[in-house]
């Protein structure tokens, strides 16, 4: 009881310290590959301490809606990262909150970036939010039957069960796994606003989605929704780690958690390795092509679902 | 007919377990003659709302102990209805948790209503037509008298008679705006759907009853119908309490007739009557109807997805906010039947455990949306009031100019958006923890189907979410887009208070889910013989973990102090130490800097769902966009267009309704022919006749 | 047999030969509603009376009910028409020798009605009828206009062919009976029949019955052959109109159903319930249809009332206790309602001055106590609850729907079809902004609550010896 | 042996139905008027045949009823108005003479396809004059639908009645109530038909049908 508490804590404070590593480290990584040297590993942390410096800027007619969104995006989705298992599964908050309700949690974040992105009452933010409900109407199902046919599959829908039983290797190599596992990344990639779906680095108005929204913030607040975007990559790049490959995870029985926390760290570099490699490798696609890519997850996820029941009496 | 003057065996226990609801129903029929009476006496309006609120409030709680208390349900017969087995009048555990509902909203209902219709005559009211509007006040309180009646009615008589007696009220009440152009078609075709649904019922009744040889509804437990007519029964049922309940493609009525009435009335129809519906599917095809077959599940499932999705994309479309909320209530209802088919289809395997899952998501969501629906209906209200204006295009900014309704607002916003720890999440949660046993079924055609119910599920709750951040971004954020909303001020303290209830509950319900649970769980154990924490692990009551969903839980109240304990801090922290200081400035909106006045440059509603439209409304509706752009150099704005086609209209109601002009066009010649005709046409009769006679008898 | 039958057809006689006499019309108005409250009181001292039978009357428990029905709603009419012609001669549609006429034939239309319904004797029973028809025929032609005169014209000539017809159809029941009875009375005496109907010639009987059917079938107003109905509700005065739907109607369906209890105690004759089914469903169809295309008021509930003909001609063409205690409450219910309709469309059409509809709208913001009457009435008559009507249409459609599952959908059709009409009119009617001019109401609305507040109890409770006699007269129709 | 009786009866029986087709075969009102006041003679010949053959004394009411309203005085009344009125004389059928004729034979066969049948235990007679009674009925029945003037419906209803009364003799001991009630409606008829005729020509100048049906209720 008393070490998952402590174990929770780590981990709420893990997830916060690694997560604008991660992305300093997919920047370093698509950097080199361009062959360019690429900002320093540390780079995110003096964006986001340089932004928690400055003053907010606010827009004539911003509600207080839009000042205390920041705080509720970024509570919701570090809470949601603090869910996930990363070096061990035996965390005080997991009975809390299962895949679903961390799927809720996110949903809850970009529910009120969207609000806050009407707000001021620009076409941008409109822009932002109205792209970024249709992009979240696909990849929720999506998300959902992933959830669906790993649960068919574990029987539970609780991250720690999750990962123990994958653990236990009684699994073994599935069709339907591999399928989940290409939706959830496809949706990964669509969540965090990563190219194809949308580029974190443009300001092209017309293209934008997720910049279209937080177009208006300044100052902290823009700290606050940069660091949340980070926590939200790295929570991503956890999850799947933690269903598809939990190996080296500690559990409350056995393992040790410091291994658990090398084996994650190793998990990372490589998630962000391979997302540098990705985005570097594609183009941006149009905005109503997302439509088609979600589709494809949402289907590839169904098709999970139900392969498992051919491949197993389930 | 021998019981016809004398009271049933358990009269007397019978008549304490019901006499509370039946006084209250005298009360109501009172507070209606009073209505008529006083109508023109200054304080009929307190006395009749604030009578009705006061009876719905002790219904409401006698409802709750009777839930708490488990009393048993003892019959009583009253000396009326069909002479010869007379009115029947039961209050079981459903009868109880749904008529706690539906009065729980009749006090909101009344509260909202009371400061509403002063606020109507006050001035504010004119110009939206509600200027001179027909009588409310005497059919408010028989409209949920007869909402009352149909949950206690024991007879398909009493039950029949009641629902349409509802159907009827809530018509008048729809009349009273009949001065608005929209009103009477409204009007018509709601009536006419709805007795075409009392049509269906009573054909469904009438098989049970044959089957029984008997109209109450004991005696129809005893005797099963055959599978034949069983399976005619759950399509009637279908039919009818369908209609009613606005299941896809008989939701038609609705988008129209619940915004037409005042807003207290749609929130009563939109957010309790509906759910006087799925209580009469729950009635019959868990209780009445004996074993159920998987099928019949399947077929719920179905009409439910499509429903659910339908409904919301329906939302989308809808630029009038209480239109919007009444299309939301369609996909809601979805949802409901949804989880009401996968309790009947794990009631049909033989998992009772699992069917109780899903019968206590089905009654949980009918308590939230009860509660939210109502909300945001008093919220369209306020608005209304504030503004003179439903259509969301006129709208915007309002969350300057009304703060309390704005938090309110997206208090229900959030909540209808199934956001943790709001209550709309504890739904939709329970739902899929039903959804992810369908690997328990026998049914191969089952488990992939629910999967996809499932997909269903999630898409349609995603919709909704995008379809409460237009309806609240629109209305309440950015910049007024008309000088009435640029002049909006807060609402009355009474329609607050009629917000404020609903909202509070739909925290309290989302943090502590059980105790509603744990209230409704008799009549989940009446249904389907189980109840959804029997044999349950470790959990202390805070904790939602039902058994059949192994090892899953769900802690609202540590969600939210989680919440509390990682915000309050950040906040704390940041402005300590970061920094805290702000600067006003005009939004920069990429360099397009001074904001217009006319806030022509915002998204408007349309604009906000076209991504949505045309990712599924060119196929669903065949929606099309169209953009008349001015030529460069001229100053006109450019215009948006969208049209759109409800499938329902296109290939069910008009070619109904057309096939009935036609007939009635050919039909009506005979009344313009000469008397010469008229004797031509006795004398084929007589000599047809005739010729049969001669035919028949050789 | 008791005293109190000869006196409820003296009554009515007598007033209207005393009634030629009276000259005022002021009199003479209330003269006739005095002589219906007495008739009524008359007749409500039959129902203590032992059933029983002379070679010329009969007294049952079938024609009990009907007989005070008659005398009731012949009572609340006279008050409405009491207080409806004086604006019809103020407005000089009327003068006070036609007010003469009017009074003694409304008396001897009574008395026609009253002695076909206790009436033993097949002959007499149709001399009734005709006695009925040509006093309808007179008054429908009342106001002697173009319209007027048509519409009569039109009643006189189909209703005396159907006469004719169902004269041929008596006669032929006397030429199967003669063989078995003898010469003589005796074979045209009902109750007789009915006691040897076992040996009379099955062949000879379905041929009359089809006689009588279309003959009487007329005048129920069954399709097709209702044509003469609507004109003659729509151009007659309206206490006229109501009472042809109220009354005549029920009293000449009343005669076909003693010939179909004759048929049904021979037992070898055909089934006498299709064919009535039949003419029923296709009466509901046709009028429900025709109502979407009535410009007329009065016409337009004319046609209402050939749709409820239509649904009770089904009940009893399906038999069976509840069908058959379902079509008699209907038979009640109908007289009741659609009587109390015409009230208020009566004082709606003097109010507007107008019988279009498009000229009578928002009658509950103009005339609320009318309006929300003539609502209530339309409501009740729509079969809604919880009004009198549901309960005979709830028991006809569930009782349908367990014998013969086809037939009670169409039934439904039907019924949903008209309902469709009733409601697209009457919210014109009654709701909406008013249009057109407005006079105040002149004469009382008693009447139309009276009956209004009857129907709704009905709808409510139904007293018990009222249910067991219906079941008696249920089970006698078999 | 020859059945006098019998054959007495069949013959005016016959007459009677004669008549109704050469009702339907006249095109001129007098001629039409002339042809019914036959056909009344020949019913009222009938009626007294029966009277006298079964010795049925009321039967003589009948047929003295019969003689005087419909044989003569009817077609009188109907003669002066027609003359007061100035009505053209001859009117052209709405169904052509042939069709007439052709459903006319149709209809007897019909009857007697319908009565013959039936009436097994009844006396010869009885089926006779039943079938011809019918027949004549129904023939009534046509001529009102194949003539489009007042008059001429007025007289094919009178043949109905006609026809009415031929069954009626035709059935041995029928009360007397019934052929009173027939006098008794025939007579209230005519003086309708003749008020109405009056009326009809007061507001419309003309007895044709087709300009009195110009209104049919909402033609407005």
């Amino acid at each position: 009881m008393i070490a998952s508490v402590i174990h929770q804590i780590v981990q709420m404070a893990l997830v916060l310290i690694l997560a604008p590593l991660l992305t300093g480290w997919v920047r370093l990584v698509k950097a080199r590959l361009l062959g360019r040297r690429g900002p320093s590993l540390l780079q995110p942390y003096r964006d986001l301490a340089r932004l928690l410096r400055k003053e907010v800027v606010l827009a004539n007619n911003a509600s207080w809606l839009f000042r205390s969104v920041p705080y509720v995006m970024f509570t919701a989705i570090w809470l949601a990262a603090g869910l996930v298992p990363v070096f061990t599964t035996d965390l005080a908050l997991a009975p809390t909150a299962d895949l679903i309700a961390l799927i809720a949690l996110l949903g809850t974040a970009r529910f009120f970036l969207a609000l806050a992105g009407m707000d001021t009452g620009t076409s941008f933010g409109g822009i932002g939010s109205s792209r970024e409900m249709m992009i979240a109407a696909l990849a929720e199902p999506a998300m959902l039957m992933v959830v669906f046919s790993v649960a068919v599959l574990v029987r539970t829908t609780s991250l720690a069960e999750i990962a123990t039983y994958m653990m236990g290797g009684t699994v073994g190599l599935r069709v339907s796994l591999a399928l989940a596992l290409i939706a959830l990344v496809m949706v990964a990639i669509a969540e965090n606003a990563r190219i194809p779906i949308d580029n974190p680095a443009t300001h092209l108005e017309l293209t934008m989605v997720h910049e279209a929204m937080v177009l208006e913030y300044s100052g902290r607040h823009l700290a606050l929704i940069e660091g949340a975007a980070m926590l939200k990559l790295l929570l991503y790049a956890a999850l799947i780690a933690c269903v598809f490959l939990p190996w080296g995870m500690a559990t409350p029985t056995h393992g040790n958690p410091l291994i658990g926390l090398l084996s994650f760290l190793a998990k990372l570099a490589a998630a962000g390795t391979a997302l540098a490699v990705f985005e570097t490798s594609i183009a941006k696609m149009r905005v109503f092509r997302v439509g088609e890519f979600l589709g494809g997850a949402l289907l590839l996820s169904l098709l999970g679902a139900i392969f498992l029941y051919v491949s197993r009496g389930v | 007919m021998g019981n016809i003057l004398t009271i049933s065996p358990h009269a007397f226990r019978g008549f304490v377990a019901v006499t509370v609801p039946l006084v209250a129903l005298l009360a109501l029929f009172a507070l209606a003659v009073v209505g008529v009476a006083a109508r023109r006496a200054p304080w009929v309006g307190s006395v009749v709302y604030g009578g009705t609120a006061t009876v719905c409030a002790v219904v409401a709680l006698w409802a709750g102990f009777a839930l708490a208390g488990r009393s048993g349900a003892e019959t009583i017969t009253l000396p009326m209805g069909l002479p010869w087995i007379g009115a029947h009048l039961r209050a079981d555990g459903l009868s109880a948790f749904f008529l706690l509902v539906v009065n729980f909203g009749g006090v909101t209902a009344s509260l909202f209503g009371w400061g509403y219709e002063r606020a109507q005559a006050g001035g504010h009211g004119s110009g939206h037509g509600h200027g001179d509007s027909g009588p409310v006040l005497p059919f408010f309180p028989l409209f949920l008298a007869g909402m009352s009646l149909v949950l206690l009615a024991d007879d398909a008589f009493t039950f029949l008679v009641s629902w349409e007696f509802m159907s009827l009220t809530s018509w008048l009440l729809v009349l009273s705006t009949h001065r608005e152009p929209d009103t009477s078609e409204a009007a018509r075709l709601y009536l006419i759907m709805a007795s075409a649904g009392t049509a269906c019922l009573l054909l469904a009744f009438g098989l049970l009853a044959s089957g029984a040889g008997d109209y109450q509804f004991d005696a129809i437990r005893q005797h099963a119908p055959t599978a034949g007519a069983a399976a005619m029964v759950v399509l009637l049922i279908l039919l009818g309490a369908g209609s009613k309940a606005g299941l896809v493609p008989l939701h038609v009525w609705l988008p129209l007739a619940h915004p037409a009435a005042p807003s207290h009335v749609s929130a009563l129809m939109s957010g309790v009557m509906t759910k006087v519906a799925i209580y009469a599917m729950v009635r019959v095809l868990f209780d009445l109807l004996g074993e159920p077959v998987w099928w019949w599940g399947g077929a719920l499932m179905i009409v439910g997805a499509v429903t659910a999705v339908m409904g919301v994309l329906y939302a989308l479309m809808q630029d009038d906010v209480k239109r919007l909320l009444a299309c939301s209530t369609i996909e809601n209802i979805g949802v409901i039947v949804i989880a009401l088919g996968l309790a009947l289809v794990f009631k049909a395997s033989h998992t009772p455990v699992i069917a109780a899952l899903a019968l206590s998501a089905a009654l949980l969501h009918v308590v939230n949306h009860s509660l939210f629906k109502s909300l945001l209906f008093f919220v369209a209200g306020a608005i209304l009031t504030a503004t003179g204006s439903r259509d969301l295009n006129r709208l915007g900014g309002l969350i300057h100019r009304m703060p309390v309704t704005a938090v309110l607002a997206l208090i229900g916003a959030a909540a209808i958006s199934a956001l943790p720890p709001l209550n709309g999440f504890v739904g939709e949660w329970l739902l899929f923890q039903a959804i992810l046993n369908a690997p328990a079924l026998p049914e191969w055609s089952l488990k992939i189907g629910i999967a996809v119910v499932g997909a269903a599920v999630a898409l349609a709750a995603a919709l909704a979410a995008a379809c409460f951040v237009r309806l609240y971004g629109i209305a309440f954020l950015g910049r007024p887009r008309s000088p009435e909303a640029a002049g909006a001020g807060e609402v009355g303290v009474a329609m607050q208070a009629g917000m404020m209830i609903p909202a509070v509950l739909c925290v309290v319900l989302g943090v502590l889910p059980t105790f509603v649970i744990r209230l409704f769980e008799p009549a989940v154990r009446a249904m389907v013989e189980a109840g959804p924490f029997d044999d349950r692990s470790y959990q202390p009551w805070i904790w939602l973990a039902p058994t059949s969903a192994i090892g899953n839980s769900y802690n609202g109240l540590i969600m939210l102090a989680a919440i509390a304990a990682l915000s309050i801090p950040l906040v704390l922290v940041i402005h300590r130490w970061a920094s805290d200081k702000v600067r006003w400035s005009i939004a920069w909106g990429c360099g397009h800097v001074e904001p217009d006045p006319t806030a022509l440059s915002q998204y408007s509603a349309s604009s906000f769902a076209q991504p949505i439209r045309r990712a599924f409304g060119g196929t669903v509706f065949n929606a099309q966009d169209r953009v008349e752009m001015p030529e460069p150099g001229d100053t006109r704005p450019a215009r948006l267009t969208v049209r759109w086609t409800d499938p329902a209209w296109a290939y069910l109601f008009t070619p109904i309704r057309s096939a009935v002009n036609w007939l009635a066009d050919r039909a009506d010649v005979l009344q313009f022919l000469t008397i010469r005709s008229y004797l031509t046409l006795m004398f084929t009769a007589l000599v047809v006749v005739l010729a049969l006679v001669a035919v028949v008898r050789s | 047999m008791t005293p109190a039958l000869p006196f409820v057809l003296i009554a009515p006689l007598v007033a209207a030969l005393l009634l030629v006499l009276v000259p005022n019309w002021r009199v003479a108005s209330w003269l006739n509603v005095g002589a219906c409250a007495v008739t009524l009181a008359a007749a409500l001292t039959l129902f203590t009376a032992k059933p029983a039978a002379t070679a010329m009357l009969v007294l049952d428990a079938f024609n009990v009910t009907l007989i005070a029905l008659t005398a009731f709603v012949g009572l609340t009419t006279s008050v409405f028409s009491a207080s409806y012609i004086g604006h019809e001669v103020a407005s000089g549609k009327l003068n006070p020798l036609r007010l003469r006429f009017y009074h003694a034939m409304y008396q001897a239309f009574l008395f026609t009605m009253l002695l076909a319904l206790s009436a033993n004797n097949l002959g007499v029973l149709w001399v009734a009828v005709e006695g009925a028809t040509l006093t309808t025929v007179l008054m429908v032609s009342l106001y002697r206009t173009a319209a007027s005169i048509e519409a009569a014209w039109k009643y006189f000539i189909l209703c005396g062919v159907g006469i004719a017809l169902a004269l041929f159809g008596t006669i032929l029941i006397y030429l199967a009976a003669q063989p078995v009875m003898g010469p003589g009375l005796a074979a045209m005496t009902w109750t007789r029949l009915l006691a040897d109907s076992a040996k009379i010639e099955p062949n000879i009987l379905n041929l009359a019955f089809v006689f009588l059917l279309i003959g009487y079938g007329t005048k129920v107003g069954l399709a097709p052959l209702h044509a003469w109905l609507p004109d003659a509700h729509a151009e007659g005065p309206t206490p006229i109109s109501a009472v042809l739907s109220g009354l005549l109607l029920n009293v000449a369906l009343y005669a076909v159903l003693r010939f179909k209890m004759l048929l049904a105690a021979n037992g070898a004759t055909m089934a006498p319930g299709p064919l009535m089914m039949v003419m029923g469903l296709s009466s509901l169809f046709l009028a429900g249809l025709m109502l979407y295309r009535r410009r007329d008021i009065k016409r337009f509930f004319a046609y209402s009332s050939i749709e409820h003909m239509g649904i009770i001609a089904f009940a009893f063409g399906i038999g069976g206790p509840l069908a058959n205690f379902a079509g008699l409450l209907h038979m009640a219910m109908h007289s009741l309602t659609k009587s109390a309709i015409f009230y208020a469309v009566g004082h709606a059409v003097q109010a507007k001055g107008t019988q279009k509809i498009d000229g009578i709208r928002g009658l509950t913001v103009s005339h609320p106590a009318l309006g929300w009457g003539l609502l209530a009435g339309v409501l009740a008559i729509a079969g809604l609850p919880p009004f009198g009507v549901f309960m005979s249409e709830f028991l006809l459609i569930t009782n349908t729907f367990a014998r013969q599952p086809l037939l009670a959908l169409v039934l439904v059709l039907g019924i949903l079809l008209a309902f469709g009409a009733l409601v697209l009119r009457v919210q014109q009617i009654c709701f909406g902004a008013p249009t057109g001019e407005s006079h105040p109401i002149h004469g009382t609305l008693a009447p139309l609550y009276a009956h209004l507040a009857l129907v709704l109890l009905a709808g409510l409770w139904l007293p018990g010896p009222l249910v067991a006699w219906f079941q008696t007269v249920a089970a006698m129709l078999g | 042996m020859i059945d006098i009786g019998y054959d007495a009866a069949h013959l005016l029986g016959a007459l009677v139905l004669l008549t109704s087709f050469a009702l339907l075969y006249q095109r001129r009102l007098f001629s039409l008027l002339n042809v019914f006041t036959v056909q009344a003679l020949a019913l009222s010949g009938a009626a007294a045949w029966q009277a006298y053959a079964h010795d049925e004394p009321h039967l003589y009411i009948t047929a003295i009823l019969t003689l005087g309203l419909k044989a003569i005085a009817i077609p009188v009344a109907l003669h002066r108005i027609i003359q007061r009125l100035h009505i053209e004389r001859t009117v052209e059928p709405a169904l052509g003479i042939g069709l007439t004729m052709v459903a006319g034979v149709s209809l007897v066969t019909l009857s007697i396809l319908l009565v013959l049948p039936v009436t097994e235990n009844a006396t010869a007679l009885t089926r006779e004059d039943l079938a011809l009674s019918l027949s004549v009925v129904l023939l009534g029945l046509l001529m009102m639908i194949s003539r489009r003037n007042a008059v001429s419906q007025v007289v094919g209803f009178m043949s109905i009645e006609n026809g009415l009364i031929l069954a009626a003799v035709g059935v041995a001991g029928m009360p007397l109530v019934v052929e009173m009630s027939i006098a008794f409606s025939v007579m209230v008829a005519f003086i309708i038909f003749g008020i109405f005729l009056f009326q009809i020509r007061e507001r419309f100048e003309t007895l044709d049908m087709r300009k009195i049906e110009s209104f049919r209720g909402e033609s407005d």
